[in-house]
């Protein structure tokens, strides 16, 4: 038993913490985060370089990394900074292209950037609910279907696409081109897209990628509650200093202490997103992967609710603003519950499992 | 006991339907469901509609131009426009304003400013909170320092709500930083044109332009324009205060979130099925419900009261909470229901598609936006505090 | 709009509040509800003579009352003095009784007891899912199966039993001494049995009682809700006074301002609760009466749970014990919820509805 | 970061599991899976079972008796007692008294106690709280005079649990009034047949005898019974709050409860179907099952930081909080599942029918017993106090 990173992955993590830090002051975050194309380009070369990427891929596939822990890391620090890097689209593309044994270089280098369609207008979360069609099509394949919220699709050069072939799950690699996609802002910063395919030609990447699909899933799961515990240890900071700081009828608001018990059941309920999120990223790759990737994505859903809220609350009017980076970090905290399954649709899947 | 409305007070309730499915425009209350952003032209139009009817200032006496209307009836009133899914009154010269003046204000200030209220020549914004003084209202610093006939004013103020279409302001502020704190402050009317006054817009979480900061910097405001006596100011915001708690359960607009919630639950697909035959959902769904159920009778058994009593009495603190709580609880399922859908960024989306059915693109927006509300007017913490001393006795 | 209750219901309420005190103070009521037969036949009586069961049935059948409010303010008054007597028993009863057209001056004399068996083993709330079974015998017929929780039955004379005849669902009587009888006591106080059939000869009194069934149902709903909300009444000031007066650290407890904000939420839901119980006594007997009584169930049971537990929290360890009188109000409040359908069972059928 | 046992860890495991299905009587098991209560025959018979194995005193020294077990293998030993549904081992003079006197007491006081406390000749109880000092301790009022070589003691102890099988009573006393509070207490042993003594059961809101009030009337006390040095009692109480802390999540009792809870809803019957199919019973079990698996990690993470430095920190007050509301939700949760069957009043049902399954008869008195949790040991409101200043540093 062991609960301290490795020196490997303390060394990324701190080094990853300090480039963001310097790269991603608030407001040139905020200016990167809701202008078109929601990223930096130069960043995303830079978060290379300093193995962001390849710290998601394991050795045999090019990287250096891979495992959950390894993701953690990664998607913390971006969670402290509010990195709003396409990565999450790197990291499941990643785990697709590790199945297949496919070349993944050049997303690892990110001179290419991968996004993946997973989900549906009416089958956001559930895999086995996706209706996008593949049929063959001389050598190849053309698929049909829209891809809803497709994380880092605006610019994306090449997407994975979750598609029926026969009654199979299969994975296809579609060029960017082909596509007809649409780029968004997201609530919280950062950018997706939708992207409607219609006799779109494709390249089967894994024939029968159900369980494929549902570790690129539990991966970005993983990643997802890092990112949130990065952005509830910043924001549980914020909160108690505000309330050390702001002073209402001759004191500092942190002295009453109605609002000194919320913050602790905050913290209480900090220490218990990181545990299970620990627990999800050690069983990812595992039997029990899924159970645990579903658990941590609801407590994450229930905690990063609780603190989102109660950090505006106990802040008052200054966290409803704009300008208020902690306002940044609610809504990142409430909008992480919006990707890759809910609160609700993942207490469902613990009940059935 | 008897929760039925009276047969006048139910043909009143007709004959303001009536009024609405008659009169309201559908492009204002298309602008309603779809949570977007209300135009100046289009409150003026809404106000200048009920204007006509002489149902714009509801809270004010007939002499002013008030219908006269009994609490209940203003609850009707309240809870059919929210059914026709009009627009909210913008409270600031008619709920605020004018019923201070018609307290407070002299002959000459009531004959000059509440006409053009009603007509809507004067757009009235508030000048209470101070970036120091939010909670602990009582603590704020602008400063009016009488000069001949005139007050001179430094100081600043924020959280003013749609200051950009004002032209008028009515301020807290200290006129005497040598007593008690409560004992200090005046109550003043200030025309925006004035030199040295400067607006600047706050952004919301969301992203909307809805408040604004005020800077003053020595604004000469005619002694004329005090309202009451020098270093009454708090007892005016008092009496303010009370008459803000109407309507505080806003248990009209929770209605409306319900029903589409509910509208919004049967249309969205989750595992194959409508979202509203999920039942953690449709649990969630019919929690909220039956508090809203609860939430209108005590309403009622606090509006019956303040009809007995004359006035609200401090166990309103109990709609603010709870009204805001269910309100907020609604935004959240309407962004809960959408799933993905919730995750554009109000206008980013190029081109056409969309991802959200009819009316739900800003249910996130709105989401956020609504967390003011357990904020503003009294934040719940002071609201608890306020019980505590009246209620609870500790 | 009128929220005063009428002079006549006043009246009976101050005399009830009055008599309650008077003969229940709490050691005897203790005492009362814990031995055998855990009521006391003399209050019983004198219940009646007050009028307690009388206003529990309209005039048509004998009574002066039987609306909602009638019924809300008896088992208020007695939830203000956890009253173990078995009126619930008798209020089912009663609207079964009026239902049929059947005469019942020995019940609201109080000179015959009645019980009403409903629930079983299996199918606890649920009206629809009844197993006992009834076949006709000569005149009369004979009934078989286990009725449980069977309130009121260990003292009863009659018990009217809900079965099944063919595919209705039938009210019978039976008389207490053909039945096997297993009485108890509840944890709360006061008294219920077990009832088993084993071909035990019965009398019809209803041949298609499904509606009449559902309307005790509502009326015994009303008068839980009731009964709580008079419960959570004294339980709010006890703990109010308990705060006032306990003092920790050199101060009074009830000065620490998270235990302020906490009691203000249990007067916040208490409100509310009062709110819905009224709004169900209201639409009793009408087309909407089983909705809001499922509405009421539901936030009685919830706010019931959270005013009994948040009430032994901020009194700490002395209402742990027996001895002090609040913990029996928290112990009525939680056991309520066991009565005519849980807070889950009512939220399902308001979902259903 | 590795969350898997040491392959030694795992072979103790599975010494400790074989040990349980070996030597732990099935009656003993039984005791424990219906709620029931324990007698002291039977406690005294398990102690003895655990001594004989020499894993009795898990915290003590190898030098008095301990196992020399690390915290990781106490941890492993805790999980595997309440796997097999053993009894608790009575703290008082196990996990209580034995580590103070291994710290604080003389030569003569761990040779004549200690042997005594593993041969269960002792059974000690705890003179700790007081009717007016609860959360606030410190403020204890019982007095303890020196008088000769004799301290005289006069008070009132509260909440000494099992107190009724206990011959030996260790108690926090006032030996200084004249100084700080904290500053004035001292750490004594007194014999329970001592004249003056008088100890009463205190009936809980259950009806179950667990706790007791003991008075101290002019109560002569050996001053070689004194631990330590005259007032050094707060240091001592400090101390042993620490040492109460193991295994303060309780996670075990709470994975017994998960487990106890699932099996009971899948045999009770609701609308039709087994409880454990009813999607708002399954949400529910399934809510606390996941902050049981956080709480299990979180349990370890403060486990292993414990073993680095040595000593448990501030944080376990999350395991405290964390863990008692768990531990209350799966008992709320067994009462809620039996329905009316909760209903009986336990021993009174007459005849032998029963409403609850097997083992959950006392369900609703386990839910009303279990309350205490949140209350004793410092309350969670105490706990929150400490994290504010410890942790938050408000």
């Amino acid at each position: 038993m062991d609960f301290d990173l490795t020196e490997d992955r303390q060394m990324l993590s701190d080094s990853l913490t300090r480039y963001l830090k310097d790269k991603y002051p608030f407001e040139a975050r905020n200016k990167v985060a809701y202008a078109a194309p929601y990223h930096a380009p130069d960043r995303w070369a830079e978060l290379s370089e300093l193995g962001a990427m390849f710290a998601l891929a394991p050795e045999e596939a090019g990287g250096f990394g891979g495992s959950g822990f390894d993701i953690s890391v990664v998607f913390e620090a971006m969670g402290r900074a509010l990195c709003p890097e396409p990565v999450l689209g790197a990291l499941l593309a990643s785990r697709l292209l590790s199945a297949a044994g496919a070349d993944q270089e050049a997303l690892l280098a990110g001179t290419t950037k991968y996004a993946v369609g997973l989900g549906e207008l009416e089958a956001p979360y559930a895999l086995d609910l996706i209706e996008t069609q593949a049929r063959p099509s001389g050598d190849a394949y053309v698929l049909n279907g829209r891809k809803s919220a497709v994380y880092g699709g605006q610019v994306a050069d090449i997407f994975l696409i979750a598609a029926k072939l026969e009654d199979k799950l299969a994975v296809f690699e579609v060029s960017a081109d082909k596509a007809s996609v649409t780029g968004y802002a997201m609530m919280d910063g950062g950018g997706a897209a939708e992207v409607v395919l219609e006799d779109v030609p494709a390249k089967l990447l894994i024939g029968d990628a159900a369980s494929a699909l549902q570790d690129a899933v539990n991966a970005g799961i993983v990643a997802l509650c890092s990112e949130a515990v990065g952005a509830m240890d910043v924001l549980q900071t914020m909160t108690v200093e505000y309330l050390g700081t702001r002073k209402q009828f001759g004191r500092p608001i942190g002295s009453f202490q109605a609002l000194q018990h919320r913050a602790v059941d905050m913290l209480t309920e900090i220490e218990q997103a990181r545990s299970i999120t620990i627990k999800a990223a050690s069983e990812l790759g595992g039997p029990d992967a899924t159970r645990f990737a579903s658990m941590a994505k609801n407590l994450i859903g229930r905690a990063g609710r609780l603190i989102a809220e109660e950090s505006i609350q106990m802040h008052g009017g200054i966290a409803m603003t704009w300008e208020y980076p902690g306002s940044h970090y609610a809504k990142r905290l409430i909008m992480i519950d919006h990707q890759l399954g809910d609160t609700d649709f993942h207490l469902s899947r613990v009940i059935a499992a | 006991m008897d929760l039925s409305f009276s047969a006048e007070e139910q043909a009143f309730r007709q004959e303001v339907r009536d009024f609405f499915a008659e009169n309201l425009p559908s492009e204002m209350s298309d602008v309603v469901r779809s949570g977007s952003e209300m135009t100046k032209e289009m409150m003026d139009r809404y106000h200048a509609i009920l204007n006509a009817k002489g149902w714009l200032a509801t809270t004010w006496a007939p002499e002013f131009g008030g219908p006269g209307w009994s609490p209940v009836q203003r609850h009707i009133f309240e809870e059919e426009a929210c059914r026709a899914y009009a627009p909210r009154i913008v409270p600031f010269g008619l709920a605020m304003l004018g019923p201070v003046l018609q307290q407070f204000g002299s002959k000459e200030q009531q004959d000059h400013y509440l006409p053009r209220i009603l007509s809507g020549e004067d757009w009235w914004c508030q000048g209470y909170s101070e970036p120091g003084a939010g909670s602990d209202l009582a603590s704020l610093k602008t400063r009016a320092v009488r000069d001949g006939d005139d007050y001179v004013i430094n100081g600043q103020k924020t959280w003013t709500t749609l200051g950009q279409h004002a032209n008028m302001i009515f301020c807290l502020v200290r006129t005497d930083p040598d007593v008690k704190q409560q004992q200090g402050i005046s109550f003043i009317l200030v025309d925006l044109d004035t030199p040295g006054i400067e607006m600047r817009p706050i952004r919301l979480i969301e992203g909307g332009h809805e408040v604004n900061e005020v800077f003053f910097t020595d604004v000469r405001v005619p002694a004329a324009n005090l309202v009451g006596e020098e270093n009454m100011g708090w007892t005016i915001a008092k009496f303010l205060l009370t008459h803000e708690r109407t309507n505080i359960a806003g248990v009209g607009f929770s209605m409306q979130s319900l029903e589409e919630v509910k509208a919004l639950a049967r249309v969205v697909k989750r595992n194959g099925k409508p979202l509203s035959e999920d039942p953690l959902f449709a649990a969630r769904i019919a929690q909220v419900e039956i508090d809203l159920e609860a939430m209108k009778i005590t309403n009622l058994r606090m509006l019956y009261k303040a009809q007995k009593q004359g006035a609200p009495g401090p166990e309103t603190s109990i709609l603010k909470i709870k009204g805001t709580v269910i309100g907020q609880e609604l935004k959240d399922l309407a962004r809960r229901a959408l799933g993905p859908s919730a995750a554009p960024f109000p206008g980013s989306l190029e081109g056409n598609l969309s991802l959200a059915p009819a009316d739900h693109a800003n249910d996130a927006a709105r989401y956020f936006n609504n967390r003011k509300t357990s904020i503003f007017g009294g934040s719940n913490e002071i609201q608890r505090n306020i019980l505590t001393k009246t209620m609870l006795e500790l």
